[in-house]
């Protein structure tokens, strides 16, 4: 019931960018509609629904108590998980995670980390002794294309709503808070297919199978670039480079307003 | 000192739970059939604050072929909970709690498909408690029945289901998680074919009296039904919209 | 050597019922002869073995100390673990829990727990710090059918035995006990199989294959139901329910008197 | 302060350990063949303290296939202990220990066993240790040869074992674990096919002289062939139980 | 308090940095080829503190096959760090870091070689890291693109690669550990083809603006074009000696 | 590219030694050529890199912190881990520790242990509390016969290089020291293969692969035996052992003086 063919999918992206245009008719340049739905679990501390096209993925936000790391005795932190849930395709498994979802889960953690969007300091409770680690964790329910924005989407999106634990006894107590979550920036990740020599935004299921290479950036509000990622076995030249960080930059600026 | 020490009431003299529920109430149910584009058929559902997404691939498969019957279908269900889903986080890993719940729940659907038709291949279903507050097994076995209908597997019955408790000596219908946490509360998830009023998933947890099982397996049934007309309704509707879509 | 052909066994099974009778000529409501051998190793805290029929287990206890959960800060805890053991039949082999093995210990577990029998406070030794896990482990060595009552029947037997280790300086000393664990009920397992339409109790090996339902609950001295357990893609009727509740009441008592 | 460094009178001046036991003196040894229904062969045995079941499978078919070898039979050799066997709770995997010990067991029988005759298949044998005090290595592999013959595989001769120990400067046979934990204590496991006097395994640990080495394996094959004797009654038992179950 | 706290000057006003070198300098690199004789291909290389050996496997069979493509091979790269290789122990197990460094390096190798000439087998590349001090992932490349060559696997080109780093406000080629820890550095592994100047591999962390794009690459470019050198010098000097080798 | 064709390397090693030859021209009781380098990684304590004939180890000592095991209060402890690389043969693959890396680390580690050549006493910081923990990671990255005493060798090596980190506020100070780490014996591993009737030292690759019966001993300056190991299905004779002990205290006595 989930046979897919991809030779003929490639040829028909193939063939139509040739003539200019994406096989779902959008610009070189333009994003798959984007749905964001807030809250979507009340016993995370923050937590987000993103539908990019058809991709979807649900970002939870839950903090846990922890030592700091003796080099930053003043500082709490942050982890990014990701799972491409057997839901979400055909082609997923159970299983330890794939070498796929380990990059999805670090760069989504790059973009955000490398932001300084976040005050690890303000997570220090006792220096040495406690302090918060804010979990991130992405689920992926439906699959077609581009997960690393989408991840990186509702995992802001979900930053964006965490409010923090109240800590009691050195212990956290579930369901009351002590405050919202403080992001200074709000980094959005771009990421970039290039399928024969055209360069596409936000590449969907098929665009990515027939994709050779992948370039991701992450942008903030003061047009800053805060982590790089490329992807496949193909080349980008740093004249390519240049117009992929001109587009990020222009399309972070208009998914930052949807948040 | 102790919370779960105090002796609270959970059932007041007019029969109304803290919630202000009755006891033969349930808490709202949502449910959506075809939510996730990349499954044969999937659903969504929320049943009070628990969420859970569906979704069922198949019949395909079965890899590896030595796992696969020569007369029939194989059900593979795997129930997970969201890390975030739970009052305190859960390691991703799966933990023993959800191979047991996966084990039962996937017994509980093989009566209710023709299994028989498929030999050979498998029908995976998946689903996923985005957030949770007690029976959120039930939940998930109630969407999972949407979901293979949905991907239109050939069925004899729904599955619907729906826990049974006891609290202060009450027999009530679907415990919340602040019933569930009572000293003396007994929960019994249980699941039925409703059309033959067969018992396809049954447990219990507590300390119940043998008397009290003819009356809890009645109440659970009219709970059992409640939530199939919810069922069938969602997907009716669903049903509704292709069709709708087919006429434009 | 251990070819076994199962459809020939179930055929016989099923035509044997049809004329009201068990292949090895048992009643319906008849278990297998069960013997217990207490205290079988000297470094457990309490043991046992129980032979039911052919089926073979044996059930260690062993202390370990750690801190209570946050939730019950006045408790200490217990686990229940099982290993179905190459030893114990050709299909069982080395590697991570089967799902059957979960199943077996989480019956297990919940049939003892739900029956309250052991007093958790009891466990604790400094409230929020300190508190005694009592590991319950069960090696199934020779596998015959039935493993659900024959654990359930051995691990009560070694609890029933088991002494709890000397505290000094918050360690366990070996060898060393303070007392014995104190067992307000003793909860027995009974379980039953359907096949085609029959219902019987403790299936042998043959009947476990050709069964399409089982049924578990743990019963008490004071006549309580602390948990049931349905198993397999076939179902049972409510009037099927009383019946197999009242019996395994009945063969409770039984059995309890073994112990 | 700590226990170890107290001095300790291990043989006292008439030759006697703490036990009682003289330095060529095993411990009771116990052995029963046949155990274990569901096994080829099978045996249960008693060594002081020391108490291990033994089942063997096969020769059965090898399953990855490319693992077997086209030559002979390969033995796969499973050593494991109990949870509650020891002094302090062991965790349920399997350690670097039970690996090692494994591995050099299954060795240790593999000249014993006429492997040439079944190529292409595997040999399994699994020990469970269910209670300990020192000297286990060599209880499993004494059970382990007995259920092999009780599996009627056919056989070159016994592995019969013993460990030698050294402590204050004596030799002795079969510590127990209050003299294991001796601070200056050797441990020496030696198996041997009894009549050929092959050595099949061999460890040591602790600080040995040179010119121990010959009075040490002397005194160990005295040990070994004691055990020996008592593997041959234990099958001779079970024989004739067999036979005259079919004399009846 | 915090040692990140201190204002440091990283680049002085001469444009020396706090290890002497200028803001284009490379640590000192060593190459070798050929050091690991059971390996179809391999290299040795120090930069500066970083130490890596790599090997080089392949082509060869694939296995799982259902791994294999029927159109070209498959590059395997697997990055490790040896526990006692950085200044806290390293678990031994291979941990995300690495698994997402193997990633992206295999992928960079893909171009370079003529990959459609070996369907259905695998490159398989190893590198271990034996000593670091920044730098490592460009470090193994950089080695393991010597091994290819040494395996004698054709190959379009070499891949060549540095790190780009920011501190203080300056671009400086091959970051050391000192400078990576600054609060503002700015660390952007590169590598590329150097004939063609095509980038095959690309990350950065930390907060870089737009204009620096096009500086950084230029900076990285003629660090590449270094490293390029010394990687055909290592080949040429193995051949060298290979060859007089042959004509003694 | 790697087809090695072990059965005739096999007739060829054993109609050599039916000569009274070794393949490579060895006598029976002599080592390949071994090759040290000292200190070869910075962030170790300690390391060494060891090559005899073509096989290849690098060895390296880390400290880490631990609380000392309960029944020796006063005590640090080593831990020896070894790692059979892929990059060391065709035949080596990743995953979970092979049993054959398991023998080789158990081995590496009784040779020095039972040699009490660490005075575990020093690595106590603080009783019960605070104690070094010495980790020896050995590496296998070219494998052509031996691993054993190229293994030990490298290991022993090593250690003799390590240097105590510095401990500050119950942490290990990176890259600073408190001292040397004190040796009393250099035990020197000494491995035999038994080849149809003929026993060698130091079997190369195709030794290996001819040989039935493998026999190890650890032997010290003050020619102390401090650990046996006989592994593979073939025997030895008591006199055969006689024999390889003699030799291994000799041979240990050469090679010692390489440190």
């Amino acid at each position: 019931m989930s046979v897919v063919i991809w030779d003929l999918d490639t040829d028909k992206v193939i063939n139509r960018l040739k003539e200019g245009k994406r096989i779902d008719e959008r610009a070189f340049d333009e994003y798959r509609e984007i749905k964001l739905q807030k809250q979507i679990s009340e016993n995370a501390d923050g937590s987000a629904r993103v539908q990019l096209g058809e991709t979807d993925i649900i970002a939870g936000v839950k903090f846990e108590l922890g030592k700091p790391y003796p080099d930053t005795p003043e500082e709490g932190t942050m982890s990014v998980n990701s799972e491409l849930l057997p839901l979400a395709s055909p082609t997923f498994e159970f299983g330890p995670p794939s070498v796929e979802s380990v990059e999805l889960a670090r760069v989504v953690d790059r973009g955000i980390r490398e932001s300084k969007c976040m005050d690890f300091k303000s997570f220090c409770i006792r220096e040495k002794e406690l302090a918060y680690t804010a979990n991130i964790d992405i689920y992926v329910v439906n699959y077609a294309g581009n997960l690393f924005d989408a991840s990186a989407f509702a995992a802001i999106d979900a930053l964006a709503e965490t409010k923090l634990p109240k800590v009691e006894e050195d212990k956290l107590v579930a369901g009351e808070y002590s405050g919202k979550l403080k992001l200074s920036r709000k980094p959005i990740l771009g990421t970039f297919a290039k399928i024969s020599n055209n360069i596409v935004l936000d590449p969907n299921l098929a665009e990515e199978k027939a994709m050779n290479a992948r370039f991701s950036v992450s942008t903030t509000e003061d047009e800053m670039l805060c982590a790089f990622q490329k992807g496949m076995g193909g080349s980008f030249t740093s004249a390519e480079l240049s117009s992929m960080l001109d587009i990020a930059l222009k399309k972070g600026k208009e998914l930052r307003k949807l948040l | 000192m102790s919370k779960k020490k105090e002796v609270l009431e959970y059932v007041d003299k007019e029969g109304k739970r803290t919630d202000g529920r009755k006891a033969d109430e349930l808490r709202a149910i949502k449910i959506e059939a075809g939510v996730l584009p990349r499954a044969d058929g999937s659903a969504y559902l929320e049943w009070g604050q628990n969420k859970v997404l569906a979704a069922v691939y198949g019949p395909r498969e079965v890899i590896p072929k030595h796992h696969a019957n020569p007369y029939k279908a194989i059900v593979r269900y795997a129930y997970r909970m969201a890390s975030f889903s739970v009052p305190e986080r859960k390691n991703p890993r799966p933990g023993r709690r959800e191979l047991e719940i996966s084990k039962v729940s996937g017994e509980a659907l093989e009566k209710a498909i023709f299994l028989e038709r498929f030999p050979n291949t498998a029908i995976d279903v998946f689903v996923e408690v985005l957030d949770s507050n007690a029976g959120t097994r039930i939940a998930a076995l109630t969407a999972a029945s949407v979901a293979l209908a949905d991907a239109g597997i050939p069925m004899r019955d729904m599955v619907s289901g729906v826990a049974i408790g006891k609290i202060s000596g009450n027999l009530v219908l679907d415990l919340n998680k602040h019933e569930e946490d009572a000293p003396d509360a007994v929960d019994m998830p249980l699941a039925v074919l409703p059309n033959s009023e067969e018992i396809v998933l049954l447990q219990m947890d507590g300390l119940l009296k043998r008397s009290d099982w003819e009356n809890a397996f009645e109440l659970g049934m009219t709970g059992c039904k409640k939530v199939y007309e919810l069922q069938k309704a969602a997907l009716k509707k669903k049903y509704e919209i292709a069709n709708g879509d087919e006429q434009k």
